[in-house]
């Protein structure tokens, strides 16, 4: 027994794809991307697609973000925020719309090159090499960079000490919280250039969480736009220049964080009272 | 629809053999067929339903093998009287001392037991070589060329389907008990292993079932084509038919292994899948995907997989005596892991597994094929060299190795239906 | 009591055979592991790719013998080795990019591509008997042995030989270098590690860059290296012939699982409980005892514990007693 | 028109390597046959070949079926092994009446096979072949020694016969441990063996397989350096892969003395291939057997080779040699008697199987040499 | 109900649960705290049976159920959701839900093959309860839909209403809020609070969401370095100096006075 952590019961590959039997099939390599000048840092422009063959999941949904902002992507669950934050990733196949980063057209460029165009990005699940240390788990968060990275992972360090303390461990015998620090961590190894965070919150005790969002401001503020998905929205939304609400695929509310921290209708809706 | 196409095509393929080959041909690949079918049916439980892998098929198809020798032949007097009582003995003392280990496993304390185990198997080991080699010794004395073993019970074959099943049974549960803790290919070779160590023993242990030196001239639960040739009832009813009677009697037996084989997979079928549709096929289905939280909603999953287990390795016993009846005799050299184990598992998956049809379905086009390849790969290479001078090296060269080509169009057929449906001709849905 | 020849006895029936045929094992067992490792499946065509390799590797063997190319005392095989690994690799990366890419693109199960592998494996099989037939080839030169039992026996005046040959010499130290160089590639190299990182997780492996084709084409050339190396080998000490290269694929797969799926120091672990398990177990040790034991103790019997009968099930029995303790094999191989 | 012959051997499978000699024998004595324009008139033999695997019963049964049911084959050359031989016998020839002359199939056990009067072999149950080795062995002194077979009905038969033969002579056998085809290592088998002792290691197994292993193993080690050796050892092979390192091995063969052997080895060197392997003299005879019987029942039916093959291959008649079908063919025309002598001196028992007689060879400076007849 | 006397659980030489020692009572809802490796996890682990304790005992209502298998204690009445949710991928979430009770006629063979009509009515029962709770849970859409195509808070939901199929003495909460939508998790206390009250469950729960824990849990067991480190209501530990250091933080405080 490998103990409660491992995220399959039946350990048997053969069964359960460990991928998680995803079916997303991210863009092939071999696009390119495009000269699109003009617009926000990074937008996902009316996207529209789904899993596989399945029913579209988005409806010409619009998300993007400046630099030196943070925005927030709140809604219920299954509204599609990590569908979206996914299909900006290019870990779905859009069937219309653009992706934009820094003006160049980056739809059709498979996830591996945008992660070469500065890209970081934490999924929600599955966000973490269970097999490997803590320490190698940042490691291939760096993999694209060819500069010495070792201040950077200090600062990682810094910034989650229990990771230090367990950097010879393999990540997937770490507690929930921690393997969420672990996956935090690999993306800000990648020095990117737009970071996208799916729930990066989840399961950290309220003490890391503080230190975690103080970083996120602090990111930002040095110009790295930070895109994210939150359940934890009120205190998301303190610290978000633009927020949006997703409801079914689709674009609900959209304005500044306090904007739609003070109005009624979304409290009550998406962000219990 | 897709199901029925599929069934249908595999028919046309059948009855196309019939037409164009040899309507004894055609029924020889039903009757392999339907055995190959059980046997992927009973894989499927375990992997398609369970998800354990069990790559021990040989073991068992080889034991419903056994079980037919045990069963259906005469036994043989002198051998029993020259060492027949010590071997049971022998055996009785075995599964005792075996018996005896697991039990002072349990019972002991942690530091102790490991050694007082060791003791247990070592004297017990001694004790039972020294019971049973001189037994053995005389017993294969007995006219070696002829018999050397101490035979069966003499009783009707048609008793050793199910005798098969339960020895396959007796043996699953001992695995199951020691084994299925293990994960999927460590599982497997697990499973692997036992399936060597049962046709070791096949081979070697001579008074059992004469070793490699087979049994043949098995009993058959049909009469005898010749005899049906020397009758002449069956002669004029094959006149009215205007069959000749050769034909006719080597037909009437294939057909009548055909019903009793039919009949068998029919109502495993109708079983299996009533399992599969019930809450029990569901539950199977949550421990397959997920252990751990299934165990946590109340099911025992040990209990569970043993019992699949167990299950499983009874269809493939019971195929294994049918396929031992159909051919007459057990030779233990012929169960080869590719043949016997690997194949089986190709059946099943390029069937789809998880879906019982599918499983029966694989069953048979793969059995076709198996067959089939060697005239489809002559008949490639023909076209093939056809163009070529008639007497260049390369021409002659590939004419001699046409033989070759048999396992090379298994290979391409195999990858060209998975290519089209990766998941299985017919998926679970 | 005569302790030096029991040691020359023991070593030249048991200990060096078995260091030998362990290694062999471990080659194999290797490229079976890296596989399962990285691409996930259990690579049914490892033992024909083994085969198809070591024949291009003994066709060009025979092209530089005749042209009068050799190696002096060591098998001009040796030479020819990067010509197999080429051809292996040519080989498999059309095998991959025609067959296998489908089914990752798919995302298919590990069983399918276990099933598709059997049908690589029918291919290379029809492959290789097409060109090189089905008999036994025999290619090695050289020198066979570094001592062989009479010049031992000459030499230290004992009444046991103790024979080694220059194959098993190669084999053991081969299988141990190279043992160390994935081992300490997979762990130390920013290639290995995102080999490993893509087996671990491949939509995240994505997500950091890793180019998965580059993975995959690394690991298949890795491979081949492997296959053609072990079968060399193999095939040096004991002899080329299609068939028993299918036929080691069981052991090979025992090894691999044994040791831990996954890990290359547990290839040559596996290596060498199958092979000494197999040796040790149905070892006749009357011979030895026949040394140590004064002359009224000497054994009867053959003091075997096992006949030869049953070396495959001793070995496989040993195996699942390492299982039952270790249920993910000697060095905690993967569990998925 | 076309009367088909079955020509069924194990192509794939463990014996992959003899079996592309046995099919060309056969089907050297089958065109010899019809090159002489003297057999049934407007009939040709055409061979169908196909393959038994050696080791599956079942596809070997299918493979037979086919070739009866849909080729039409009237008899059937093979199969090869022993336990593919049976399944087919009982499941395909003895229904369909259709006749077998197995070159191979050497298992006593098939002596006592149901088989309607439907097969034969030429070659020699191995129930005899060892006393011929146990005798051997006393002549040359040797008291004591370690057996090794493969482990399948032969080897086992073999080894078996053997054994009594050689308890009988008063031998003494150290241990006898089988081993089994086409596997990695016999380090094990050999540990024991030379555990044991023994002057010399007798092998009964196959030249290109476990055999050939067993001896390279013991010869690396210096357990062994004299083997004598069974039937199937015997091939050039061997001699080309371990030359003379076993000089001083010696060994029998089915053999037929002189004339008939020599013939066929040169008509085979004329064909382009080798005669000096395993069962080729064997599947020469089979094949012209079932050619002769067919001639002397006047048709190309099943039934006139199951009737006939005794009659053509023993006395009384003028003796026949490989490369004299034609004249045989001629005399039967003629009325008169025939007594096939064949390659291997062919003489069919009352049930079907070769009496056969054995060469007494011995290794020196890398070639095989005859030392007696028995 | 529950007590749990100086529990060891080691891996290797890691010492994730260390000497703990706790009681949860009937009828409570017993909130479980503590920093990111403090152990929770692992305990909940321990005390489901899903992980063999390295040293200590478990009680439940004064019997010794120590290294009882999980479904053992599932059917003593103990019930548990998995921090990482574990669904059953490949079936539906229907399904997820009906395959939760114990004793189903259905799931022995023998009435799988003869007992047809026995399993059908037993199914139309399981059927009605299970779309009840999906409607609950707000993902009555998905009920064909596999349960490995859920996003990831809807596995959580998931996770959470196989809990709600069967009658549970005490029920053990792993995390059920992190990716839940807050006002959703807000109806879901509310329904823990409702089953806790009128049916009698007692809970216990491990969350980091304050506001959640505040809302139900009395009392509230703060875990760290795998002991026990404070015990009391909410507000006794949102005050314990200890606590907001290893736990809370400052910016708690900070936070609540500007709400
Ligand atoms: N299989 C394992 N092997 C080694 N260490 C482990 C294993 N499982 C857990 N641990 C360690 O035990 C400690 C406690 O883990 P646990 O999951 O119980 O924490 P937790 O309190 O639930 O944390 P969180 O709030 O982050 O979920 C962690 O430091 C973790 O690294
Ligand atoms: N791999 C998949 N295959 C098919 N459908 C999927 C897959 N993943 C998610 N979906 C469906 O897509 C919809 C949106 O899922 P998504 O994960 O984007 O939601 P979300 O907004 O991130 O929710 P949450 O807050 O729960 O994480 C859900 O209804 C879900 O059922
Ligand atoms: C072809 C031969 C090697 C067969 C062997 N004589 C047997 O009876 O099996
Ligand atoms: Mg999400
Ligand atoms: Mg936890």
């Amino acid at each position: 027994m490998t103990g409660g952590y491992d995220d399959r019961g039946n350990r048997d590959v053969s069964i359960a794809n460990p991928a998680g039997g995803s079916a997303a099939h991210p863009v092939p390599a071999g696009g390119r991307a495009q000269p699109a000048p003009g617009g926000p840092f990074l937008i996902g422009e009316a996207m529209t697609g789904g899993y596989g063959r399945g029913a579209d999941i988005l409806h010409a949904c619009t998300i993007a973000v400046e630099r030196g902002e943070i925005a927030v992507i709140v809604g219920p669950n299954g509204a599609g925020k990590s569908t979206a934050m996914k299909a900006m990733f290019g870990m779905l196949d859009l069937r219309a719309g653009t992706v934009r980063l820094d003006g160049e057209d980056i739809t059709a460029i498979s996830p591996q090159a945008r992660v070469r165009e500065g890209m970081g990005f934490v999924p929600q699940t599955q966000n973490i090499f269970a097999s490997m240390t803590v320490e190698e788990n940042l490691e291939m968060g760096a993999f694209v960079r060819r500069d010495d990275f070792r201040d950077t992972m200090a600062q990682v360090y810094d910034l989650f000490p229990v990771l230090k303390e367990k950097r010879r461990q393999p990540a997937g015998e770490l507690s929930g919280g921690q393997r969420q620090q672990v996956a935090v961590g690999r993306a800000l190894m990648t020095r990117p250039k737009v970071l996208l965070l799916d729930e990066p919150t989840a399961g950290v005790s309220p003490i890391v969480m503080d230190e975690l969002f103080d970083r996120i401001v602090e990111v930002a503020r040095t110009g790295l736009p930070v895109l994210m998905v939150e359940q934890n929205a009120r205190q998301a939304l303190e610290i978000a220049d633009k927020a949006y609400v997703l409801v079914q695929g689709a674009n609900a509310h959209t304005g500044t964080g306090r904007a739609l921290l003070h109005d009624p209708q979304v409290r009550r809706s998406f962000l219990g009272g | 629809m897709r199901t029925l196409a599929l069934f249908a095509l595999v028919a046309a393929l059948i009855l196309g053999t019939g037409v164009l080959q040899s309507w004894n041909s055609a029924l020889i690949i039903l009757n392999m067929g339907l055995v190959s079918a059980i046997m992927a049916l009973g894989v499927n439980l375990q992997w398609g339903l369970a998800g354990l892998f069990n790559v021990g098929v040989m073991g068992f198809v080889a034991l419903g093998g056994l079980a037919v020798v045990l069963t259906s032949t005469a036994p043989v007097p002198q051998a029993w009287t020259a060492g027949g009582a010590r071997i049971i003995a022998a055996l009785i003392l075995g599964a005792a001392s075996i018996t005896l280990g697991a039990v002072a496993w349990r019972t002991l304390h942690r530091g102790r037991r490991g050694l007082a185990v060791a003791v247990i198997a070592v004297l017990g080991f001694v004790a039972f070589r020294w019971v049973l080699d001189p037994a053995v010794e005389a017993v294969e004395a007995v006219n070696p060329a002829a018999t050397g073993y101490l035979g069966g019970l003499g009783l009707p074959v048609l008793l050793a389907w199910p005798v098969g099943g339960l020895l396959a049974a007796g043996v699953a549960w001992v695995i199951g008990k020691t084994a299925l803790g293990l994960r999927s290919d460590y599982l497997a070779i697990a499973t692997l292993g036992i399936a060597e160590i049962v046709i070791a023993v096949l081979k070697n242990e001579d008074w059992l079932a004469r070793g490699v030196k087979n049994v043949i001239g098995l009993p058959r639960p049909l009469p005898y084509e010749i005899d049906l040739q020397g009758s002449p009832v069956f002669a004029g009813r094959a006149d009215a038919l205007g069959l000749d009677v050769t034909t006719a009697s080597t037909l009437y037996v294939k057909l009548g292994y055909s019903v009793l084989f039919s009949a068998v997979l029919i109502a495993v079928l109708v079983l299996a899948q009533l399992a599969l549709t019930s809450p029990w096929g569901r539950m199977m289905r949550a421990i397959r995907d997920n252990e751990e939280a299934a165990e946590a909603m109340g099911k025992d999953v040990t209990a569970r997989h043993l019992q699949v287990f167990i299950l499983g390795s009874v269809l493939c016993g019971i195929a294994g005596a049918m396929m031992t009846t159909l051919d007459g005799q057990l030779t233990p050299s012929s169960y080869q892991p590719l043949r016997y184990t690997f194949l089986i598992w190709v059946m099943v998956i390029l069937g789809g597994s998880g879906n019982n049809l599918g499983a029966v379905l694989g069953g048979f086009l793969v059995w076709f094929l198996w067959v089939q390849v060697e005239p489809i790969g002559q008949w490639v290479m023909q076209i093939a060299t056809s163009g070529m001078a008639a007497e260049s090296a390369l021409r002659v060269h590939l004419l001699e190795s046409v033989q070759h080509m048999r396992l090379l169009t298994m290979g391409i057929i195999l990858l060209v239906v998975l290519r089209f449906a990766p998941r299985g001709l017919l998926p679970e849905k | 009591m005569d302790l030096l020849n029991a040691l020359v006895a023991l070593a030249n029936f048991v200990l060096i055979p078995a260091l030998a045929y362990g290694s062999q094992l471990a080659l194999g067992a290797l490229g079976v592991t890296l596989i399962y490792a990285v691409l996930r499946f259990s690579n049914f065509a490892h033992g024909d790719t083994m085969a198809i390799g070591t024949m291009v590797t003994i066709l060009a063997t025979w092209a530089l013998q005749s042209l009068g190319v050799s190696l002096g005392p060591l098998p001009t095989a040796l030479l020819a080795i990067p010509f197999g690994i080429a051809g292996a690799a040519v080989l498999l990366l059309l095998t991959d990019r025609v067959v296998y890419r489908f089914y990752r693109a798919q995302k298919a199960k590990p069983v399918i591509l276990v099933i598709v592998s059997m049908g690589v494996m029918f291919i290379y099989n029809g492959m290789t008997r097409f060109i090189i037939g089905p008999d036994d080839q025999s290619f090695a030169d050289g020198e066979r042995f570094l001592i062989s039992a009479r010049d031992f026996k000459a030499w230290s005046g004992l009444d046991e030989g103790l024979a080694l040959k220059s194959t098993q010499a190669i084999t053991v130290v081969t299988a141990i270098i190279v043992v160390a160089i994935v081992f300490w590639f997979l762990t130390h190299t920013r290639t290995g590690k995102s080999m490993r990182a893509y087996s671990d997780n491949e939509d995240l492996a994505l997500l950091s860059g890793i180019s998965p084709e580059t993975v995959v084409r690394v690991t298949w050339i890795i491979v081949a290296a492997l296959a053609v190396v072990a079968g060399t080998l193999y095939g040096l000490d004991k002899s080329y012939k299609p068939f028993t290269y299918f036929q080691l694929l069981l052991p090979i797969f025992a090894s691999a699982i044994v040791g831990g799926i996954g890990s290359p120091v547990g290839a040559i672990a596996g290596g060498f409980v199958i092979a000494f398990s197999e040796v040790l177990f149905t070892y006749a040790w009357k011979k030895v005892l026949g040394y140590l034991l004064p002359e009224t103790l000497q054994p009867d019997g053959l003091v075997q514990l096992l006949s030869t009968d049953y070396k495959f099930a001793v070995s496989f029995v040993i195996l699942i007693i390492v299982l039952l303790f270790r249920p993910t094999g000697l060095f905690r191989g993967k569990s998925v | 028109e076309d009367a088909r012959i079955g020509v069924i051997l194990g192509f794939t499978g463990p014996i992959e390597s003899l079996t592309p000699g046995m099919a060309a024998s056969a089907e050297l004595a089958l065109s010899e046959v019809n090159d002489s324009g003297a057999f049934l008139t407007g009939i040709t033999l055409v061979p169908e070949r196909a393959d038994s695997t050696c080791i599956d019963a079942a596809a070997a049964t299918a493979a037979a079926e086919r070739l009866v049911t849909t080729d039409g084959v009237l008899a059937i050359m093979g199969a090869d092994c022993s336990g593919v031989t049976g399944a087919v016998l009982s499941n395909v020839a003895v229904p369909n009446g259709v006749p077998m002359i197995s070159p191979s199939a050497t298992s006593p056990a098939l002596s006592g096979a149901e088989d309607n009067g439907l097969f034969f072999r030429t070659a020699p149950s191995d129930a005899r072949q060892g006393e011929v080795l146990a005798q051997i062995l006393i002549e040359r002194d040797i008291g004591s020694v370690a057996v090794t077979y493969t482990n399948n009905d032969y080897g086992k038969g073999f080894a078996d016969s053997f054994e009594a033969a050689y308890a009988e002579l008063g031998g003494e056998i150290t241990l006898t441990s089988p081993h089994e085809d086409g596997k990695g290592d016999y380090s094990a088998e050999i540990g024991a063996l030379a555990s044991a002792g023994g002057d010399v290691l007798v092998v009964l197994g196959y030249s290109d397989q476990g055999g050939k292993g067993m001896i390279q193993a013991a010869l690396d080690t210096g357990a062994f350096d004299t083997f004598a050796m069974g039937d199937g050892m015997y091939s050039d092979a061997l001699l080309a892969d371990l030359g003379g390192d076993i000089d001083g091995s010696f060994g029998s063969v089915p053999w037929a003395e002189g004339e008939g052997a020599e013939a066929f080895s040169a008509l085979a060197s004329k064909a382009g291939f080798t005669a000096e392997s395993s069962y080729t003299r064997e599947s020469y005879d089979a094949a012209a057997l079932i050619a002769l019987a067919m001639m002397k029942g006047a048709e190309a039916s099943s039934a006139a080779v199951a009737a006939n093959v005794l009659d053509v291959a023993n006395a009384p008649g003028e003796p026949i040699l490989p490369g004299e079908l034609g004249k045989a063919l001629k005399i039967i025309a003629e009325g008169g008697e025939i007594d096939y002598v064949g390659a291997t001196d062919v003489e069919l028992g009352d049930s079907g199987e070769a009496a056969g007689s054995y060469r007494y060879y011995e290794i020196t400076d890398g070639a095989f040499s005859t030392v007696s007849f028995k | 109900m529950i007590r749990v006397e100086n529990l060891h659980r080691h891996f290797g030489g890691f010492r994730a649960v260390d000497g703990a020692t706790l009681s949860i009572e009937k009828g409570t809802v017993t909130g479980l705290i503590g920093p990111n490796g403090a152990g929770k996890s692992t305990l909940f682990n321990v005390v489901s049976g899903a992980l063999p304790p390295t040293s200590g005992r478990i009680v439940m209502d004064g019997e010794d159920i120590t290294g009882l298998p999980p479904h053992a204690l599932f059917h003593k009445g103990l019930l548990r959701t998995f921090q990482i949710a574990h669904e059953f991928s490949s079936m539906t979430c229907r399904e997820n839900l009906m395959m939760v009770p114990g004793h189903q006629s259905g799931e022995t063979l023998w009435n799988a093959w003869f007992g047809r009509g026995r399993i059908a009515q037993e199914e139309a029962v399981l059927l009605k309860k299970a779309d009840e709770v999906l409607d609950f849970l707000t993902i009555s859409h998905l009920k064909d839909e596999r349960a490995g195509n859920l996003s990831g808070g809807q596995k959580k939901l998931l996770e959470l209403g196989r809990t709600m199929m069967v009658d549970a003495r005490i029920v053990f909460l792993d995390e059920v809020g992190a990716g839940v939508n807050r006002t959703l998790l807000m109806t879901i206390a509310d329904t823990i609070l409702r089953l806790n009250r009128e049916r009698g469950y007692t809970f216990c729960v491990i969350e980091h969401d304050m506001d959640f824990i505040g809302r139900i849990c009395d009392p509230v067991i703060v875990m760290a370095q795998g002991k026990k480190l404070a015990e009391g209501t909410i507000d006794d530990i949102k005050a314990n100096g200890a606590v907001i250091e290893a736990y809370l933080g400052a910016g708690l405080r900070t936070r609540e006075a500007s709400a």
